[in-house]
Order: structure tokens, then C-alpha cells, then sequence
């Protein structure tokens, strides 16, 4: 048994989105050890932002990662604006929300394109895909670009949404509703999908509190908690609970997040019914000081801000601490004992972003 | 002239075998070997073309030779109960006597009578001599190189080469002795003797593995020679006779159904059938020639001659049945343990055991194509499987591993040898080689019996597995690798001759159909001597013709040498690692560090468990063998 | 006469071949609301790659992709010509193993990784597809394709069973979802291109007409289960074939474990069904 | 003959796309030109994901120390006639992580580029457009038979 087949899995391969390496170590297709090597997307942003004014930061953040640049904008929004004890006008809040919400839409349908993708069910990814577009659109019309849609800013947001965009955004979303249902019963009830993810990949529920899990990891292990309960932008005045699932596989994980589609969707549709009035920004003036951890949760999990100002125009530092990052240890465990075949669908069960992990 | 013949191939020899030992000086063995070699070839080609024939021994040297078989034949046994001792091995001990006593017994009863045609050299003989003294030969050349080279590596103090080819010339002589006696008595002797040769021969190292393995294979094949002896006693008390054309004009079948099955069983463990396969696993670990020599291409063959041989008396009856099922049984079941091996002569020795259990199949069908494909695989099987052992223990000597996974890139550190190795494993596998067409007529043949069928069937979907891999690692390229091939002519001169010979048989197979097997059917099958009766040709078979499909492989080739000089790569890149490259097999990793990319070829050694598998299989193959038993002693 | 059977095997077949292969991605396409390639894009493919360079790893890599030309060829002027169906299948399997040692032959573990897995592919099929000519023999007596076409019968009545079995190894032999693992049509597998990995240019030219000679002798291969009736055999084809695209459509990727279990237990075990029944009502 | 291997040349255009360094942006976008909506494969573009079989390499993100000699690696594995097409503002000069100290700038610091996509993100029309125009470079370089430089 001396030799073993040694397999670099990335960084440019088709089924990674991103550039990660994982040296398989494998004997027949069962890998027994996988190292991780990373740096293929460190930029070093965290140092760009101390050179940035603070407003422009917003810019930067955003940058960190296309998928769910809005939640990684509002996190930095809220979080000096704690610090400089700006209260935001209630519409913003909702809008924040709502926006939110279908940049969740938009990365889970994304997500469930690539598993679909990576366990080889092509014509799934593309209906997913095909359903994805209808949140673009929607982005798209309010903010009028389709991914990185800047649309937040220190006190409130940039941009409103009308009367008749409110009613085309709710029209979309019976629609992709429709949809939702459909893939729902070929994720949940066809045989091959159930072959390649039930069973596949588990994290004990012990494991996930211990390894440090977030997000539908977290929650598909059994664990009951999600960020957006603690209330933040207007989720208090919604009416939403975790989603969790229990058996901890890639099934779980990805009940979990099919499920969360629902739920934004819902989501959605109260924060429109409840939408006040009013102004969307409240003025700013002068520089943040101090130091201050915020948290958001994402589509991934929660991501952590720090800040610390120094009551100048730009940062002391500027900590990011993804939920990828807190999800690796539990891949890491995941995929000893796998077959090669299950690997790529092990890596996507934890929705890894990369370049959000590297910055 | 005939009686000269025989001499010079079953008693020169053996008498050479005690000079050899006697005289321990290299270069006198060396050209005691070569010239032994050369008569061998000669006498077995002249005796051929002779045709067939009895030789008839009269008057007193009838008699002693009776007497000095017989005494030579108590020896072995008592040689075994010696060993028995010296092992401490009650099972041994035990065999032995157990073959001591009837042998004796059987002797006082029959009053040392002989057989007046004391050898009968007809086609099926004439087959086996051909693979014994033409293949045999050639790899004795080739273990002159290869002892002297082995003892090398094993640092002796004293070299025990003369013991080694003693026992080899023994062999050889005991081995044309079986193919060609005509008493039942002396086949018994002679089988005794290349039971007794294996032994020597795989203990030759004198390690304890070998010891243990030598052991081993003397217990088992001691068993057969038991069942053996009690075969003859059994023919003797229901037919008297013991000369061997006269037991196979004997029509009323029912009567030899009892001995037949103990022959059979005999049979199955020299020809190691599972469950008695361990022996011939544990041979492996004599030094290459032997296995090359005894062990794939000439002594295991002995079992299924035996079998052949007594096959008109019993076909068609059950025990037929039952033996081409467990036959069948044993080449699915090596095939596929084949697959979980690692080591390359493992993996030719279940190849081996493999093919011997197609053999016993297609012997024991009751038609007309089945005897031509058996007796053909015989000399194809024989042929490819010596070259092939040759070539690993090239192989092995080079590099110092007989790991499958030890020899990537093999091509171009020994490339001669990597060929020769990659053409036998292609012979043994692909069309248009004889080996596979012979696989193709025992699944049209065995339509009559669906499981035996299907288990050949299953068998050579496994074959496929183990041999591509087996051929695409010699074939693999490793950029790293140098060439370290040194060619000797008494090396790999022997290796290319077997090559070109595997290449003779399979191309001319139907005029060697025509001129051994045709009359051989015609006289042991069909009762008759006119040879022209049964002249079929596998080129009825469905429009076949080797010649045909060789030429329509050739242009093939052809063809695809004159595109690919059109398709010949421009450039050169490093292979796909992710676009991580360091060098050709080296990806950058964590760290920056560089790594080597591997390979392994897949074994399934979680599921395919040689040692759980072994167990079922020795089961289910020993249940077989209690069914055949049970049944014909009802 | 039969060298114009000949050339017109060699001719047309990569053009029929072509075609279904275009047919195939439109369908596809459709399926998934996309609307897909032209219909000659297989043939803009194979002419592009034709005209590209070829780089390689080894030096006789190319030469084994040749091969797989060469013998796919050969396999289907053999099926044209009648011959046996058994010699046939071995010629098929010589083709296939040229295929996996091209693979083995260069020094890269992705596509090592495929040549395995195409072995157990086989490891998989070939009983099968020979369980289905033997069913044939035992229905007409022969494995000579000149005599099952001459048999009034057809021979999927006697033989459904079978032809479900092999349909479902037709799957893995045409390389379509779900058992597309040891190289697969789009590129996003573990494998990326596992078998074919490192093969461009002319040489990925070769695998590619050789794969459209595959496609056209087992839809013969298919065809035959319907002989004896043109029509029939020609819409059974067809149906065939749609079922194969459909099925790539709706089915996830499957572990070779999962397809080894799945022919060796229930494929093999309605295959036996079958050949019992048929031996039974022909030679009992 | 070679005039119809030039047309089936531009009807085929295989790309291998390779992330380096980017925000995932253009990446989705990418992705998305090949889902129903865009649908490439209407121009015959397939996703290969392989350089070995690919024509056209689709950059995103800027290149940095770690991730060049990767860039440098796809693209000298891809068999002649190739083409760059570098999409968004990072692959194209930096963009915002242009004075980062681990970005080199943009991807043609490290392999020659031949179309540059603006946007951050890119969307899926101009990257489809950089896709075909990459298409004529392609031709040109086949009529023109130029050959490997590195």
C-alpha cells in the first residue's frame, strides 16, 4: 500500500467556482486525507480599506464578494453607524431587508444551480438558473445593475422602490414561487439526487457546535439559530423562524437553504405590506471613533465586522471574519472517508466563498 | 529409432539432472543445459514427425524398469515421509503413507506386471511435448542469466545453482515421460516426480516463506497423488488393465465413473482448481523461471493432460458436468481475485489458475469445439503465460519489485522488455490472439450448460479489468525514468523467441489445429484413425480465418501509423494538475511546496478481501466438489 | 458488393453519426429551455479540432486515439458485414482498451482516474451485452448476425427483458448521465474530462468520430432486437435513443458503485430471468 | 479544405474560464452567459472547463503572486490558436484592487490578453460579446497562421 494516488483538486478546476486547492490523498476513489492550500484569491482588501475614506468603503466591501455584496455593505453601514449613533429612517430599514432577502433569493438559487451542476444534473442548474434570472431582473430594475447593486449607504440606502416596481418585484415572486415549487420536488423526491446527497458528507450535530459551524451548516445539523432573529435592519417587526433540519448531510444543508427561499420570499412580501413611509437616508456628518463588532447573517452564515475608528476619515482596521472561513473546519472534516465522486459535492455543501474567506 | 528418441528425452535428461549435480563447475552446467536444450527441441520436433505410435518394451528391461519405477515411485514417498518429519507435519506424514501403502499393495496385487506398449505417443502427447520441449528449453537458457543474476542479489556463500537446474532438467525429462506413458502406473510415477521437482524447486531459496510454500504445494499435490493411486487400484479391480489405451476403449461408462472422479480429482489439484489453489500462489515465491517453467506453462498442465486425457470415458456424464462447473467456477473466481492484486506474479498466477479452469471447461463439453479450443488454449496459454513470467522476473531483477505499482514507466527504462511483456499480456487478452478466440468458443459452446456459461461470462468482464491494467502500466509514461535495459543474448534471446512463438501460434492456429488437434479427435473422440473424417476447421466457426484477421489488424496498423505521423504532436505540455504545475509530475501545495502528483491503479481491496474472499470461494468450490462426489458415489 | 457496403459504412456512419450527435445537444437544449447549437455543430466542433494543434503529454498518445478510431471502425463494417456477435463485442472491448490505455499512457492522475473507471465501466457492462447475444442465440440458434436477421420472429418479444438491460447498459456505454463518470459531455465533473483529459486538437477529433461510429453500431446493436421489421426497427431506434437523452436530462451523475451494484445484482439477475425463459421455451 | 476548417473555427469557440482572484461578480455572470436565459451554446460556446481542449481563456479577477504562475500554466497548456478575453475591471487593469499589495493588476501583467470586458460586474452581453470578438481574433490568427510565440 505504499502508493497512493495524489490528486491536486484545484485551483482551476470546472467544478470549483473559485481557486481553492485540496490535495487529495486517496486510496481507490476513497480520499484519506485533504489538505487545503489557499491564497490563490487574497488581494488584501482589509489593508485597502484603512487607505479609503469611509464612505468609499462601502465600494470596497462590496467587493469582497460578489454574491452577497449588499449583506457585507449593510454590515459595515450598521456597523458605524452604531458607532457615530445615527439612527436610520424606518423605510431604509425595510429596504435593507428587503433588498437582503432577495440577495439570499439570488445566492441560494446560484447555490443550488452549482449542486445540481456538480452532481451532474445539468438541466437542473439551468432551471435553477433560469429562475435565478428573475431576482436579476428585479435587481436589475431597482438598482439598475445586476450583482454588486451598491444601493447601501452610511444612514439609510441610496435608492427607493415604487409603488410600481413594488408590484412587479411581488408578481416576480409568485412566479418564482411557482418555480421554487417545481425544483423543490425534483431536490427533495428524485432517486439519483437522493443517491448522491442523503448520508453524504455528515456533521453530527456536537460536531457542528464544536467545529464552529454557521449558517445552514449549522442549522441542517439541528441546531436552531439564525442572526436575523436578534433583530437587526427591520427584521424584529417580521415574522420568520430558523430553519433547521436534522439529519446533517447534504441533503440537510440543502433542505435547508431550499426552504430559506421560501422563506425570503415571505419575507419579502411582509416587509412590502409593512413598508413605511418616509425618508431613506438620515444625514451624516462628521467621523466614526472607537472600536465595535457587528454581525450579519448572510446567505452563507454570519459574518463578523470589526471596526475600529479613530474619528478621522479613515479606518484603524477592518476585520472581517466570514462565514466560510467558519465553516472549513467542518468540511475538513466531512470529506475524510468520502469517494472522489462525493467531494465536490461535500466542498459546495458549505456554500464556500472564497473570495470572501481571502479577501 | 523412436525408442532412441524417447530415450533422449525422458532418460538423458534425468541422467544429465545427477552430472549436473555432481559436477558443480558453471561453465560445464551451462553447456550441459544448452546442449540438453538443443536435444530436447530436436527429439521433440523428430517425434512429431514420426506421427503417432506405440513403443513397445519387452523381455527383462520391461521388467526392470517396472522394478526401478516402482522403487523410485516408494522413494518419493518415502522422500515425502521424511519430510513429513522434518517439518513436523502430521498431514504429510500421513499422505505419504497413505500413498505408500496402496502403491505397495497395488504392486503385490498386479505382481509388478507391465504394460507390453509401455508409450503411446498420439497427437494429444505430441501437443504437450511440443509445449514442454520447445517452451521448457528456452526458459532453462533463460534462467542461466537469471540464477546467476538472482544468486547475486541473495549474497550466497556457496552457490546452489547445480541443484537448481538438476531439479530443472529432472523435470523435464519426468514431464515427457508423463506425456508419453502408456502405463498408468508409470504416469502416476512421473506425476510424483514433477510433484517432487516443484517442491525442491519452490523451497530453492531455503527462506522460510519459501519453506512454508513448499511445504504446502508437496501436501496438496501429495493429496492428489493419493486420489491418484486409489484411481488406479479402482480401474485396475473393475477393468484390470492398467495400460492406458486399453482403459480408453473401455465403453460402459458407469463402471470407471468412481476412479474417473478420483483421476479428475487428481487432476484438479496439480492443475490447482480452487479450493486447492494455494500452492500455486504460494510457488510464487520461487525465483521466476520455475514459476515460468512449472508453475503456468508446463506442470500445471499435467492435471489437465491427465484430465484430457481420460476425458472420452467419462464426457457426457455427470462428473463432465459437475468438473466443467467447478472449472468454470475457478476462472470466474481467479478472475476476479485476480483484480485485487498488487503484486505482479500473483496476478499471472490467478491468471494461471484462471485459464487451467477454462481448460477443465472446455474439456469437459461434449463438443467438438470445445476439445479444439481446450487444446489449443493449452499451447497459447502456455506460450504467453511463459513469456510473461520471463519478462517480470526481467523486470523484477532490474528494478527490485514485482509490485505492479512499482513499474511506471517501465517502457522506457527496460523497453525490450516492457514490449515483449505488453505483446504477452495483449496476446492474453485482445483479439485477433488465440487466447481470446478460445474465450469466444467457450461461451458459443457452453450455450448448452447456461450457469457454466454465465460464469464465463462474468469471468472475462473481470479478465478485462486486471489485464488493463496490468498492460497501461507497462505501457505508462514517467518522464523521470531512464533507461537501465542490459541485453544479453541467452537473456532476452529466449523472451523474444517465445514472443515471435506466441505470435506463430495464434496466426497459423488452424493448420496446427489441422495437423495435432483434427487427428487427435478423430482418434480418442470419434474411435476412428482415418483422419480425414472430423477435419473441421475453426474457419467454419462463423467465417473465421486468423490468418484473415491478422492481415485486416495489420493494415489497421499500418493505417494508423501513417495518421498518426500525420497526427504527431507539435508541441509538448506538462499533463493537467490543475494548472498548479511544478514540473511534470509535480504540483505547487500548501505552502508553496511542491508535491508529486500519484497514481494507483484501483484494487477494491476494501471489498474485493483476498483472505474473506478466498475463504468463500473455497467454500463454495469444495461444496461443488462434495456435490460431484456425493452424487457419483450414491 | 462489399467493398461498396464498405466505403458506404465508412462514409456515412460519422455523418449519421454527426447528426445524432446534433440532434442530441438541440433536444438537450430544448429540454432545458435553452435553444442550443445548430444542427451541425458537432460538425464545426470536430473541423475546428481538426485544425488546431495538437499538443499532448506523451509521444504515442495520440496513436492510442487512432486506435479507438481504427477499431470503432472496424467493429462497425464488421456488424455491416454479418459477422458474429460475439467476435464483434471483442473487437468492441479492443476498441475501448485502446481508449483507456491512451489514457494510462500519459503521466496524469485525472486521467488515469478515468481509465479506471471506464475499466469498471466495463467491468459492468460487457456481461451484459454479451448476456444479450447470447439470449439472441438461444432464440435463433446462431450469434451470426446474417442468420438472427434471417429469423421471422421478432426478437424482442422473446426477449424484453434483455433489451431493457441492455438499453440500460447503453447508458454507459453512450457515456450520458448517469453514468457519465469516467469522462463526461460538459465539463463540469470531478474528472474534468477524465479519459480525454489530455487529448486536443486532432487527436480529441478522433475520440470524437470514433464515438459517432460507437453511437451508430449500438443503436444497430439496438435495431436488432427489432430485425425483422424495417419500420419498426428504425421508430424503435429512435425511442431508444430519445429515452437515452431523456434520461441524461432527468438523472444526477451516479457513483460507479452505484452503477456496479445496479448492473451486477438486478441487470445481470433480468438478464438470467430472460435467457432461462428463452432457453427453456427453445431447447427444454 | 482549410477554408472550412477557418469557418468551423469560428463556429466553435470552446472557452475554459479561470477565476483569479476575483469577486465571484464576474464569475456568476460568466456562468450565467451559459444558463437559458443568455445561452451560449447558440454561437456554439461550450464551457470546457479543461485548457487542453479549450480556444478562447475567459479571465476574471486580478491576477496576484500566488494565483500568476496558475494563469501562466492554463494558458501555455492550451493548444494554438488561443485567445485572451479578460472580463471585468480587475482582469482588465486591477479595478478597485488595483493598489492591494498582493495584486499584480490586471491579467495582462502576466499572459498576453486579447479582448478586455469592462464592468464590475460584467454583464452577461458584453461578456458574450468579448467571447465572439475573441471569435476574430481567433480567425485571424488561423488565416494569418501565426504561430506559437509563448
Amino acid at each position: 500500500m505504499a502508493k497512493k494516488t495524489i490528486l491536486p483538486f484545484g485551483p482551476q478546476h470546472p467544478v470549483l467556482p473559485e481557486p481553492i486547492q485540496l490535495q487529495l490523498v486517496m486510496e481507490d476513489e476513497i480520499v484519506v486525507e485533504a489538505i487545503p492550500a489557499i491564497g490563490y484569491v487574497h488581494r488584501g482588501l482589509e489593508k485597502l480599506t484603512e487607505t479609503k475614506a469611509i464612505a468609499e468603503n462601502i465600494f470596497v466591501v462590496e467587493r469582497i464578494c460578489g454574491i452577497c455584496s449588499f449583506m457585507h455593505a449593510l454590515c459595515y453601514c450598521q456597523g458605524i453607524e452604531s458607532l457615530m449613533n445615527i439612527t436610520v429612517p424606518d423605510r431604509s430599514r425595510f429596504l435593507r431587508v428587503i433588498w437582503g432577502e432577495l440577495h439570499r433569493l439570488h445566492s441560494h438559487h446560484l447555490w443550488l444551480g452549482l449542486l445540481a451542476d456538480a452532481f451532474g444534473f445539468e438541466s437542473l442548474f439551468m432551471q435553477c438558473w433560469r429562475n435565478r434570472e428573475m431576482v436579476m431582473d428585479i435587481m436589475e430594475m431597482t438598482a439598475g445593475s445586476r450583482v454588486i447593486i451598491s444601493t447601501n449607504a452610511l444612514g439609510g440606502v441610496r435608492r427607493d422602490i415604487d409603488s410600481d416596481q413594488q408590484k412587479f418585484i411581488l408578481n416576480s415572486l409568485n412566479k418564482l414561487q411557482e418555480e421554487l415549487d417545481n425544483i423543490k420536488r425534483v431536490f427533495s423526491d428524485d432517486y439519483t439526487v437522493n443517491k448522491r446527497l442523503v448520508d453524504v458528507a455528515v456533521i453530527s450535530k456536537e460536531d457542528a457546535h464544536e467545529l464552529g459551524a454557521v449558517g445552514p451548516v449549522m442549522r441542517a445539523s439541528g441546531l436552531s439559530f439564525d442572526y436575523r432573529t436578534t433583530g437587526y435592519a427591520a427584521y424584529n417587526e417580521l415574522d420568520f423562524e430558523p430553519i433547521v433540519e436534522q439529519s446533517g448531510d447534504c441533503y440537510a444543508r440543502m433542505m435547508v437553504r431550499l426552504r430559506e427561499c421560501y422563506q425570503s420570499i415571505d419575507i419579502i412580501r411582509q416587509a412590502f405590506a409593512k413598508l413605511p413611509e418616509g425618508p431613506i437616508a438620515s444625514p451624516v456628518k462628521g467621523f466614526p471613533s472607537g472600536e465595535i463588532a457587528t454581525r450579519v447573517e448572510q446567505p452563507r452564515g454570519e459574518v463578523l465586522y470589526y471596526i475600529k475608528a479613530n474619528g478621522t476619515n479613515h479606518l484603524d482596521r477592518l476585520r472581517v471574519r466570514t462565514p466560510t472561513f467558519a465553516n472549513i473546519p467542518a468540511l475538513l472534516k466531512m470529506v475524510k472517508g468520502l469517494t472522489l465522486a462525493d467531494i465536490p459535492i461535500a466542498i459546495l455543501s458549505i456554500d464556500p466563498c472564497i473570495s470572501c474567506t481571502e479577501r | 529409432m523412436v525408442s532412441y528418441l524417447l530415450l533422449a528425452m525422458i532418460l538423458l535428461p534425468m541422467l544429465l539432472a545427477a552430472v549436473v549435480l555432481a559436477v558443480t563447475d558453471r561453465r560445464f552446467r551451462n553447456v550441459c543445459v544448452l546442449m540438453v536444450s538443443g536435444i530436447l527441441m530436436v527429439s521433440a520436433l523428430l517425434i512429431i514427425k514420426t506421427g503417432a505410435a506405440f513403443v513397445e518394451i519387452h523381455g527383462t528391461l520391461a521388467e526392470v524398469l517396472d522394478y526401478v519405477i516402482f522403487a523410485a515411485d516408494v522413494a518419493i514417498s518415502l522422500i515425502a515421509l521424511y519430510f513429513g518429519f522434518k517439518f513436523r507435519s502430521i498431514v504429510l506424514a500421513v499422505l505419504s503413507i497413505a500413498q505408500l501403502i496402496p502403491l505397495v499393495l497395488f504392486h503385490i496385487q498386479i505382481n509388478f506386471a507391465g504394460v507390453e506398449k509401455a508409450f503411446h505417443i498420439d497427437h494429444l502427447s505430441m501437443i504437450m511435448l511440443l509445449l514442454v520441449n520447445i517452451i521448457g528449453p528456452l526458459i532453462a537458457v533463460y534462467a542461466l542469466h537469471y540464477m546467476q543474476e538472482h544468486e547475486h542479489h541473495q549474497h550466497l556463500t556457496a552457490s546452489r545453482q547445480h541443484y537448481f537446474f538438476a531439479t530443472i532438467l529432472l523435470f523435464l525429462g519426468a514431464m515427457n515421460g508423463l506425456v508419453m506413458a502408456n502405463n498408468i502406473n508409470w504416469i502416476h510415477f512421473f506425476w510424483e516426480v514433477t510433484t517432487l521437482c516443484s517442491f525442491l524447486l519452490i523451497g530453492h531459496d531455503q527462506t522460510e516463506a519459501a519453506l512454508a510454500n513448499a511445504k504446502r504445494a508437496l501436501i496438496i499435490n501429495f493429496f492428489g497423488g493419493v486420489a491418484f493411486i486409489l484411481g488406479i487400484m479402482f480401474i485396475y479391480s473393475r477393468v484390470h488393465t492398467i495400460a492406458v489405451h486399453e482403459i480408453l476403449t473401455y465403453s460402459d461408462v458407469s463402471v470407471l465413473l468412481i476412479p474417473m472422479a478420483l483421476l479428475v480429482l487428481a487432476g484438479f489439484t496439480k492443475s490447482a482448481q480452487i479450493p486447492f489453489q494455494s500452492w500455486l500462489l504460494g510457488a510464487m515465491v520461487a525465483p521466476t523461471p520455475v514459476s515460468a517453467l512449472l508453475h503456468s506453462s508446463t506442470m500445471v498442465k499435467a492435471g489437465i493432460y491427465l484430465i484430457f486425457r481420460f476425458a472420452p470415458v467419462f464426457l457426457g456424464t455427470w462428473l463432465a458436468d459437475m468438473s466443467a462447473l467447478i472449472g468454470a467456477f475457478t476462472f470466474a473466481a481467479a478472475a476476479l481475485l485476480a483484480i485485487s492484486q498488487t503484486n505482479a506474479k500473483r496476478i499471472l498466477a490467478y491468471s494461471t489458475i484462471s485459464n487451467l479452469g477454462l481448460m477443465i471447461t472446455l474439456i469437459c463439453i461434449l463438443d467438438i469445439y470445445a476439445i479444439y479450443a481446450a487444446a489449443l488454449l493449452i499451447v497459447l496459454h502456455g506460450v504467453s503465460k511463459a513469456l510473461l513470467f520471463l519478462c517480470v522476473g526481467t523486470i523484477e531483477q532490474a528494478i527490485g519489485s514485482r509490485d505492479l505499482e512499482d513499474m511506471d514507466g517501465i517502457r522506457q527504462r527496460l523497453p525490450l522488455t516492457a514490449f515483449l511483456a505488453t505483446f504477452g499480456a495483449i496476446s492474453m487478452l485482445l483479439p485477433p490472439f488465440g487466447v481470446l478466440i478460445t474465450k469466444w468458443i467457450g461461451i458459443e459452446v457452453t450455450a448448452s450448460l447456461p450457469p457454466v456459461m454465465f460464469l464465463i461470462i462474468l469471468g472475462s468482464a473481470c479478465t478485462v479489468f486486471f489485464w488493463a491494467k496490468f498492460i497501461g502500466k507497462l505501457l505508462s509514461h514517467n518522464p523521470e525514468a531512464e533507461k537501465i535495459e542490459t541485453l544479453f543474448l541467452t537473456y532476452q534471446g529466449p523472451l523474444a523467441i517465445i514472443a515471435v512463438l506466441a505470435l506463430i501460434t495464434s496466426i497459423f492456429m488452424i493448420e496446427f489445429s489441422n495437423m495435432f488437434i483434427a487427428p487427435f479427435i478423430s482418434s480418442a473422440y470419434l474411435g476412428s484413425s482415418d483422419q480425414t473424417i472430423p477435419n473441421v476447421l475453426i474457419s467454419d466457426f462463423a467465417g473465421f480465418y486468423p490468418p484473415a484477421f491478422f492481415a485486416v489488424t495489420a493494415i489497421a496498423l499500418l493505417l494508423v501509423f501513417i495518421l498518426y505521423n500525420w497526427l504527431k504532436p507539435k508541441r509538448y505540455v506538462q499533463p493537467f494538475l490543475s494548472g498548479e504545475n511544478s514540473g511534470h509530475n509535480q504540483f505547487y501545495s500548501l505552502s508553496d511546496g511542491k508535491f508529486n502528483a500519484g497514481f494507483r491503479n484501483y484494487y477494491f481491496s476494501s471489498v474485493l478481501n483476498e483472505h474473506k474472499l478466498t475463504y468463500l470461494m473455497n467454500s463454495i468450490a469444495s461444496a461443488l466438489l462434495i456435490v460431484l462426489f456425493g452424487v457419483i458415489l450414491r | 458488393m462489399n467493398i461498396q457496403i464498405i466505403a458506404a459504412t465508412i462514409l456515412l456512419a460519422p455523418v449519421i453519426g454527426g447528426l445524432i450527435a446534433g440532434i442530441d445537444r438541440i433536444i438537450t437544449a430544448r429540454m432545458q429551455h435553452r435553444v442550443g447549437p445548430p444542427l451541425l455543430q458537432p460538425f464545426y466542433d470536430v473541423l475546428k479540432l481538426l485544425g488546431k494543434e495538437n499538443i499532448a503529454v506523451t509521444n504515442d498518445q495520440s496513436l492510442y486515439a487512432v486506435l479507438y478510431l481504427v477499431f470503432n471502425v472496424i467493429t462497425l463494417v464488421m456488424f455491416v458485414l454479418q459477422m458474429d456477435l460475439l467476435l464483434i463485442l471483442f473487437m468492441l472491448l479492443l476498441a475501448v482498451a485502446s481508449l483507456v490505455l491512451g489514457a494510462m499512457s500519459a503521466n496524469s492522475p485525472f486521467s488515469k482516474i478515468g481509465a479506471q473507471r471506464e475499466l469498471i465501466a466495463i467491468l459492468a457492462y460487457e456481461p451484459i451485452l454479451i448476456s444479450s447475444v447470447v439470449g439472441m442465440y438461444f432464440v435463433t440458434g446462431s450469434f451470426s448476425i446474417s442468420r438472427i436477421l434471417q429469423i421471422d420472429r421478432m426478437l424482442f418479444i422473446d426477449l424484453p427483458l434483455l433489451f431493457i438491460a441492455f438499453t440500460y447498459v447503453l447508458t454507459i456505454k453512450l457515456r450520458k448521465s448517469p453514468f457519465d463518470f469516467s469522462t463526461s459531455h460538459h465539463g463540469h465533473q470531478e474528472l474534468v474530462k477524465g479519459l480525454t483529459i489530455e487529448y486536443s486538437g486532432p487527436s480529441l477529433a478522433m475520440i470524437e468520430i470514433a464515438h459517432w461510429y460507437e453511437t451508430v453500431l449500438l443503436l444497430l446493436f439496438a435495431g436488432l432486437f427489432f430485425a425483422n421489421n424495417l419500420y419498426v426497427a428504425v421508430a424503435a431506434i429512435a425511442i431508444c435513443y430519445f429515452a437515452e437523452i431523456l434520461v441524461d436530462n432527468i438523472a444526477a451523475r451516479l457513483t460507479w458503485q452505484i452503477m456496479l451494484k445496479s448492473t451486477w445484482i438486478p441487470g445481470l439477475l433480468i438478464a438470467v430471468v430472460n435467457m432461462v425463459w428463452v432457453y427453456i421455451k427453445y431447447h427444454v | 479544405m482549410m477554408g472550412i476548417l477557418q469557418t468551423a473555427a469560428t463556429k466553435s469557440p470552446w472557452i475554459v474560464h479561470f477565476d483569479c482572484g476575483s469577486c465571484n461578480g464576474c464569475d456568476i455572470e460568466i456562468l450565467a452567459c451559459l444558463t437559458p436565459l443568455y445561452d451560449v451554446e447558440r454561437f456554439g460556446v461550450l464551457n470546457v472547463g479543461n485548457p487542453k481542449h479549450a480556444d478562447i481563456l475567459v479571465v476574471s479577477g486580478t491576477a496576484n503572486y500566488r494565483n500568476a504562475r496558475v494563469l501562466r500554466n492554463v494558458y501555455d497548456q492550451m493548444p494554438w490558436p488561443k485567445a485572451v478575453v479578460a472580463v471585468g475591471a480587475c482582469a482588465s487593469t486591477g479595478g478597485i484592487f488595483r493598489n492591494c499589495y498582493n495584486t499584480l493588476g490586471g491579467v495582462d501583467k502576466v499572459i498576453p490578453v486579447d479582448v478586455y470586458v469592462p464592468g464590475c460586474a460584467a454583464k452577461p452581453e458584453a461578456i458574450m460579446e468579448g467571447v465572439l470578438q475573441a471569435v476574430q481574433v481567433l480567425e485571424k490568427r488561423k488565416e494569418t497562421g501565426e504561430t506559437y510565440a509563448g
